[in-house]
C-alpha cells in the first residue's frame, strides 16, 4: 500500500505551489470573461499565468505565527507607553502635528489599500497573484488599525487628531491622498497594482516609514516607532510583491512595455507630489531631526530607485522622464510646502509655526543652495511678525492643480523665484496644472480628471457647509462654516503652535511631571 | 486619450461655471511675492467691474505684504494665460474677455518681496 | 532629565475619536470600534471606477439590500486585524500540534484503507470548494460596503485559504502528492461532484455582494461543513476507527461552529432591518438552498450510502431551523 | 554595481542576525540611524540560516527575520537555508 513508500520532502517552492495555485483550476460551467471581467480591458496581455514568481512563500499556519508574534509586542508596547503617560516624553509637542497628518493622511490610504488589494486579490486570473494580493489586504488593515490604536491615546490629549475618516473625505489637504488613491483604486487592477505595489511601495513609502518613523524614536515617540516600524516589516513582503508584478508583466508580451513605462512615469510624479507633505514633516516638524528630506531622498529615491530602474533596463524601461525635475525640486520642496501649509494654517487640523533660530541655521546647513536665499526671509519676516502679534494667516483659498490637486505653490523648474503656471483647454473648459507632469497625466486620461472633485471650487459651489445651513442668512460666514462642515475645532485645532492649547497643556504637564506636588 | 474601461467611460465635469450659482472663478497671481504661496481663487459674477477687483477685492488678500502699499499700478505688467495682456479697469470680467477659470497674473515692476527675495 | 511620568495625573481632553463617541458616547472605546467604525470613505469621491462606470468607488446600490446604517453589521467576535490574529494562531498551535500527533504516532497508517480512502476522497475535494470561498469573501470585501462587513470577509477569505491549505496538509500526511492530483480530477470530471463545482462556479459571478454573501457564507458553508465535518468526519468516520481524521480537521469544526454565530448575526441585522431585506434574503436563501442540497445529494450517498437520504434530510431540516432563527421569513 | 540593503529594527533579537550579516557579507557597511540599522552591500547581501543559528544556540527559521525586518531593497532569492538580496545589472 503506498502508505508505506517513504515520503519525498517536499520543497519549500513544491510545497506552496500545492499550498497556492494548485487549489485553482479553469472553470468550465462559467467562462472565464465572466470569472474575471477586469483582466482584459487596460490592454496588458498576459499569456501564462503559470510562469508567476511567488515573491513569498508564507502559508496562512506561518502568517499568523509571526503576525501574531508582532502583534501581542506591538500592543504591548502600545499599552505600556500609554499607562504611563508616554506622550509626555516626546521632544516638544510641536512635534505631535506631524503625527495628526500621519492619522488623518495616511493611515485611510491603509485602508484603501486594503480594499484595492481584495479588489486585485479577486480580479487577477492568476492564482499565484491573488493569494499574495490579498495578503497584502489584510496587512494594510493592520496598518490603518495598529495607526488608530498607536495615536488614540493622543487623541484623548491633544487636539487635532479626532474626526480622521471624516476630514478625508472632506478637508482640503486632505483631498490630495484622497485623489491619490481614488486614482489608483478606480484604476484597472494592473495599473493599481503597479501604482500602488511598485511605484508606492517599492519606490516612496521607504521615505516615510523609514527615515520618519526612525526620526520619531529620535523624537521619544515609541508608539509611532513601534506601529511604523512593524508596519514596514510587512511592506518588505509587499515591495518584493511589487516588483515581482512588474517583471511579471514585462516578461509576459513586449507590448506591455509602452503601458507599464505610461504608469511608471505616471505614478511616480503622483506619488513624488503626494510625498511632498512628508518632506515638510521631516524638515519643519522633527523637533530632533535625523536627516534632512534631501538626503533621504538621495538615499533612498536616487540611489536605491536607482538601482531599481537600473536593473529594469533590460526589460526596456527607463527612468521616468519626471527624474530631471525631481532632482531639482529637492532643494525647495519641504520648503514650499511648509509655506503652503503656514499660509492656511486657519483650514487645517494641526498647527504650524516657525523654526527657530537654531532650526534655520540647521536648514542652511542642509539647504545651502537655497534655504538662505529664497526662504529664510520670508520666515524672519512671518517670525518677527508673529512676535509682533501680527500672524500671517492666507484668508483667500488657494488655486489648485486639476491633478495632484497641491496648491499651486511649486515653482518653475529653473527658476524657484516663479509660480509654475500650465494650463489646458478641453471640450470648452479650463485647467491649471502646477508642472509639466501632472498637465501630461491629465492629457492622458481627461475624462478622468474632469472630475476631480477640488476643494476650493466645491467650497465656492456651496458644496462644503454643515448640513441645513442657509448662505443667505445675514452674518453668514462662510469660511466659518466650511471648518464647521469638516469638523475642525476653531482656536482648538487650527492655527499658530505658539500658545495654542497643546502648547499649553504639554508645559503644565511636563510642568507637573518635574514636581512633586 | 481615451480612459481604458470596462465600457464607455464619460467624466462628468465638476467645475463647469454653471455649477457657481452665477458666478465665475478666477485666477490670481501676485509675482515674485511667493509669501503668498499660489494663487488665489475668487467666484466673481462676470458683470463685475475688473477695476473693482484690484480696488476692492485684492487689497484684503494682499494688503499684509509691505509691497503692496508701494506699488505703482501705472506700472503694473498683466498677463493671461501666460501672455502679456491689458486689462481695462473700467470694463467688466465679460468685457474684458476674462473667462471662467481664467488665470491672471500681474507683476509689479521694482518690488521683489522680502529683502529681494521674491518672497 | 528624569522624569517620572507615571505620576503625572492629567484629564484627559477626550475618551475617543469624534465618530466613535456620536455612535457610543464619549466614553473609553473598545479597539474593535475604534480600528472598524467609519473607516470605509462615504463621500466626495473624485473618480469614477474604470472597472464599473456606473457606479461611485463604494456604492451601497452594489446590493439589493438597504440599510440605513451598514456599520449595523456588528461582528459578534469583535474581530480587528490584532484580535483575529492571535486567536487564529492559538487554533493553529492546536492545529499544528494535532498534526504533529498524528505524523508523530503514524496514527495515518493505523486507519483502515477504506476510512483512509474516503477521507482523501471526500474531504481532498474540499480544497477547491474552500478556495471558490475564499474568492468569493475577498470580492465582499472589495465591493461591499462599510468596514463592519467588509474587514470580517477579509479575515473570512483568509481563513478559507488556510483550510484549503489544511486540506493539502492532510492529502500530505494521508496520501501524497498524487492523492492532490487525483481529488483535484474528481473535482474536475467526476459526476458526483459536479453539481457542487457548478455551484461553486455560479457563486463566482453573482455580482450581488450580500447575495454572494448569502450563497457561500450562510447556505453553501451552512450545508457543506455539517455534513462533511461532522457526518462524515467526527460521526462516520470516527466510528469506523478514523478519530485520527477527526484530529486534522478540528481548525475546521471548531472555525465553521466560531464563523457561523457571525454569519447568524449579519442575517439576523439584514433581517431585522426591513420586511423588503427580508423578503430578498428568503429569496436568496430559498434559491441557493435548493441548489446545494441537490449538489451535496450524491456526494452524500458516496459517503453514508444508504443513509444519505436521511442524513441530508436532517441537515435540511437543521438548516431551516437555523434560517429561521436567523428572522428570515418562512 | 548597484547596492541593495537591508534594515532591521535594533534589539536583543536582531544583534546576532546583525552580527552574522556582517561576518557573512564583508563588503556589507551598515549605517545605524535611531532604534534601526541599515545594512549596505554592493552587489548582494546573504543572510544564512546556519550563521545565525550556531550564534544563538537554537535552530533559526529564516521566516523568523520578518519579525524585525524594516526595509530591503533587490530581488529575493530565498530558500530554506538562505536569504539573498541581488541585482541583475
Amino acid at each position: 500500500m503506498d502508505m508505506q513508500v517513504p515520503k519525498k520532502k517536499l520543497g519549500l517552492k513544491e510545497r506552496y505551489t500545492l499550498m497556492t495555485r494548485d487549489l485553482a483550476w479553469d472553470t468550465t460551467y462559467q467562462p472565464k470573461e465572466k470569472v474575471y471581467p477586469y483582466a482584459d480591458y487596460e490592454g496588458i496581455k498576459i499569456h501564462d499565468w503559470d510562469k508567476w514568481e511567488d515573491p513569498f512563500r508564507l502559508t496562512m499556519d506561518a502568517y499568523w505565527k509571526y503576525q501574531a508574534e508582532k502583534e501581542r509586542k506591538l500592543y504591548a508596547i502600545i499599552d505600556a507607553y500609554s499607562q504611563s503617560n508616554g506622550h509626555l516624553g516626546v521632544t516638544d509637542a510641536r512635534y505631535l502635528n506631524a503625527i495628526k497628518i500621519f492619522l488623518t493622511a495616511v493611515t485611510p490610504l491603509e485602508h484603501m489599500a486594503h480594499r484595492g488589494f481584495a479588489h486585485v486579490g479577486r480580479a487577477f486570473p492568476g492564482a499565484g497573484a491573488r493569494v499574495a494580493c490579498q495578503m497584502q489586504a489584510i496587512d494594510e488593515m493592520r496598518h490603518a488599525q495598529t495607526q488608530i490604536h498607536s495615536l488614540s491615546n493622543y487623541n484623548k490629549y491633544y487636539n487635532g487628531f479626532h474626526d480622521a475618516p471624516h476630514m478625508y473625505d472632506r478637508v482640503w489637504y486632505l483631498s490630495v491622498p484622497k485623489s491619490f488613491f481614488d486614482d489608483a483604486i478606480t484604476a484597472g487592477p494592473f495599473e493599481f497594482i503597479v501604482s500602488v505595489g511598485f511605484s508606492f511601495e517599492y519606490v516612496l513609502t521607504n521615505l516615510l516609514f523609514v527615515p520618519f518613523v526612525s526620526g520619531a524614536a529620535y523624537n521619544g515617540d515609541m508608539g509611532t516607532m513601534t506601529f511604523g516600524f512593524s508596519a514596514q516589516s510587512d511592506e518588505a513582503r509587499h515591495m518584493t510583491l511589487g516588483l515581482e508584478c512588474i517583471k511579471f508583466i514585462l516578461e509576459q508580451d513586449p507590448a506591455n512595455l509602452p503601458i507599464v513605462q505610461r504608469w511608471i512615469d505616471k505614478w511616480c510624479w503622483r506619488g513624488v507630489r503626494l510625498l511632498s507633505i512628508v518632506a515638510m514633516m521631516m524638515d519643519y516638524m522633527l523637533p530632533k531631526r535625523v536627516m534632512s528630506w534631501k538626503e533621504a531622498w538621495e538615499i533612498y529615491f536616487e540611489e536605491n530607485g536607482g538601482a531599481l530602474f537600473k536593473d529594469l533596463a533590460r526589460y526596456g524601461i527607463k527612468m521616468p522622464a519626471c527624474a530631471e525635475q525631481i532632482r531639482q525640486e529637492k532643494d525647495h520642496l519641504s520648503h514650499q510646502v511648509w509655506s503652503a501649509f503656514y499660509n492656511y494654517s486657519g483650514a487645517t487640523d494641526f498647527h504650524t509655526w516657525m523654526p527657530t533660530e537654531e532650526e534655520m541655521q540647521w536648514l542652511s546647513q542642509k539647504y545651502p543652495d537655497t534655504f538662505d536665499k529664497y526662504y529664510r526671509p520670508r520666515f524672519e519676516f512671518w517670525r518677527e511678525q508673529q512676535e509682533k502679534g501680527n500672524r500671517f494667516y492666507n484668508k483667500t483659498l488657494p488655486m489648485l492643480c486639476q491633478t495632484c490637486q497641491i496648491p499651486m505653490a511649486f515653482t518653475e523648474p529653473g527658476d524657484p523665484t516663479k509660480i509654475c503656471y500650465r494650463e489646458r483647454s478641453y471640450k470648452g473648459n479650463k485647467y491649471h496644472f502646477c508642472s509639466d507632469h501632472c498637465r501630461h497625466i491629465f492629457d492622458n486620461e481627461p475624462e478622468k480628471y474632469v472630475q476631480a472633485w477640488l476643494p476650493v471650487h466645491q467650497i465656492y459651489q456651496g458644496n462644503c457647509f454643515p448640513e441645513g445651513t442657509d448662505p443667505t442668512a445675514p452674518g453668514f460666514d462662510p469660511l466659518a462654516a466650511v471648518l464647521e462642515y469638516y469638523r475642525i475645532n476653531v482656536g482648538h485645532d487650527n492655527g499658530e503652535f505658539e500658545g495654542s492649547e497643546d502648547h499649553r497643556n504639554f508645559e503644565a504637564w511636563r510642568g507637573m511631571a518635574k514636581r512633586n506636588d | 486619450m481615451q480612459v481604458a474601461a470596462v465600457k464607455d467611460y464619460v467624466g462628468v465635469p465638476r467645475d463647469v461655471v454653471d455649477n457657481f450659482h452665477g458666478n465665475q472663478l478666477v485666477y490670481v497671481g501676485w509675482d515674485d511675492h511667493l509669501m503668498f504661496c499660489a494663487p488665489l481663487t475668487f467666484p466673481f459674477p462676470p458683470t463685475m467691474r475688473f477695476g473693482d477687483i484690484v480696488e476692492k477685492v485684492l487689497p484684503g488678500a494682499y494688503g499684509y505684504h509691505p509691497d503692496w502699499a508701494r506699488i505703482d499700478w501705472s506700472k503694473v505688467e498683466w498677463m493671461k494665460s501666460g501672455e502679456p495682456w491689458v486689462p481695462h479697469f473700467n470694463r467688466t470680467l465679460a468685457e474684458n474677455g476674462i473667462g471662467h477659470k481664467d488665470a491672471i497674473r500681474f507683476r509689479t515692476p521694482g518690488l521683489t518681496g522680502i529683502k529681494g527675495s521674491c518672497s | 532629565m528624569q522624569i517620572d511620568l507615571r505620576t503625572v495625573s492629567i484629564k484627559p481632553q477626550r475618551q475617543t475619536y469624534g465618530h466613535i463617541a456620536r455612535r457610543f458616547g464619549d466614553k473609553p472605546a473598545s479597539r474593535y470600534q475604534e480600528g472598524t467604525f467609519d473607516l470605509q470613505p462615504t463621500a466626495n469621491f473624485h473618480y469614477r471606477p474604470t472597472w464599473d462606470p456606473d457606479r461611485e468607488i463604494f456604492d451601497a446600490s452594489r446590493t439589493r439590500l438597504t440599510m440605513k446604517d451598514w456599520y449595523a453589521f456588528k461582528d459578534p467576535r469583535q474581530y480587528y486585524y490584532g484580535a483575529w490574529t492571535l486567536a487564529r494562531a492559538r487554533q493553529q498551535d492546536t492545529a499544528e500540534s494535532n498534526f504533529d500527533f498524528v505524523e508523530s504516532r503514524n496514527l495515518g497508517a493505523l486507519l483502515t484503507e477504506d476510512v483512509r480512502r474516503l477521507a482523501l476522497d471526500m474531504l481532498l475535494p474540499l480544497r477547491h470548494v474552500a478556495w471558490g470561498a475564499n474568492m468569493n469573501n475577498s470580492s465582499i470585501c472589495a465591493y461591499g460596503y462599510g468596514t463592519a462587513i467588509t474587514q470580517p470577509c477579509m479575515f473570512h477569505a483568509m481563513d478559507n485559504l488556510a483550510i484549503a491549505q489544511y486540506l493539502t496538509r492532510i492529502g500530505l500526511l494521508l496520501g501524497d502528492t498524487s492523492s492532490l492530483a487525483t481529488a483535484k480530477e474528481h473535482w474536475l470530471y467526476a459526476a458526483d461532484w459536479q453539481g457542487l463545482r457548478r455551484y461553486v462556479e455560479d457563486c463566482l459571478v453573482v455580482q450581488d455582494w450580500f447575495e454572494l454573501f448569502v450563497a457561500q457564507n450562510l447556505v453553501l458553508d451552512g450545508l457543506v461543513y455539517p455534513l462533511f465535518y461532522k457526518t462524515l468526519v467526527e460521526d462516520e468516520l470516527s466510528l469506523r476507527g478514523g478519530t485520527a481524521v477527526a484530529m486534522l480537521t478540528q481548525f475546521m469544526t471548531e472555525w465553521y461552529a466560531e464563523t457561523a454565530k457571525w454569519v447568524d448575526a449579519q442575517i439576523k441585522t439584514a433581517c431585522a432591518e426591513s420586511p423588503d431585506n427580508a423578503a430578498l434574503v428568503r429569496g436568496w436563501v430559498s434559491a441557493w438552498q435548493a441548489r446545494a442540497l441537490e449538489a451535496v445529494m450524491p456526494l452524500a450517498q458516496s459517503a453514508l450510502g444508504e443513509r444519505a437520504g436521511a442524513a441530508v434530510d436532517d441537515l435540511a431540516t437543521q438548516f431551516a431551523a437555523r434560517v429561521a432563527k436567523c428572522g428570515v421569513p418562512a | 554595481m548597484s547596492k541593495v540593503f537591508i534594515a532591521l529594527q535594533t534589539n536583543d533579537d536582531t544583534r546576532p542576525i546583525i552580527e552574522s550579516i556582517l561576518a557573512d557579507n564583508p563588503h556589507a557597511v551598515p549605517v545605524e540611524s535611531p532604534a534601526m540599522i541599515k545594512i549596505d552591500a554592493e552587489g548582494h547581501l546573504t543572510v544564512k540560516r546556519e550563521s545565525i543559528s550556531e550564534l544563538i544556540g537554537r535552530d533559526f527559521d529564516l521566516q523568523e527575520l520578518h519579525t524585525h525586518l524594516i526595509s530591503l531593497s533587490g530581488h529575493i532569492d530565498e530558500s530554506d537555508d538562505e536569504f539573498t538580496l541581488h541585482w541583475n545589472d
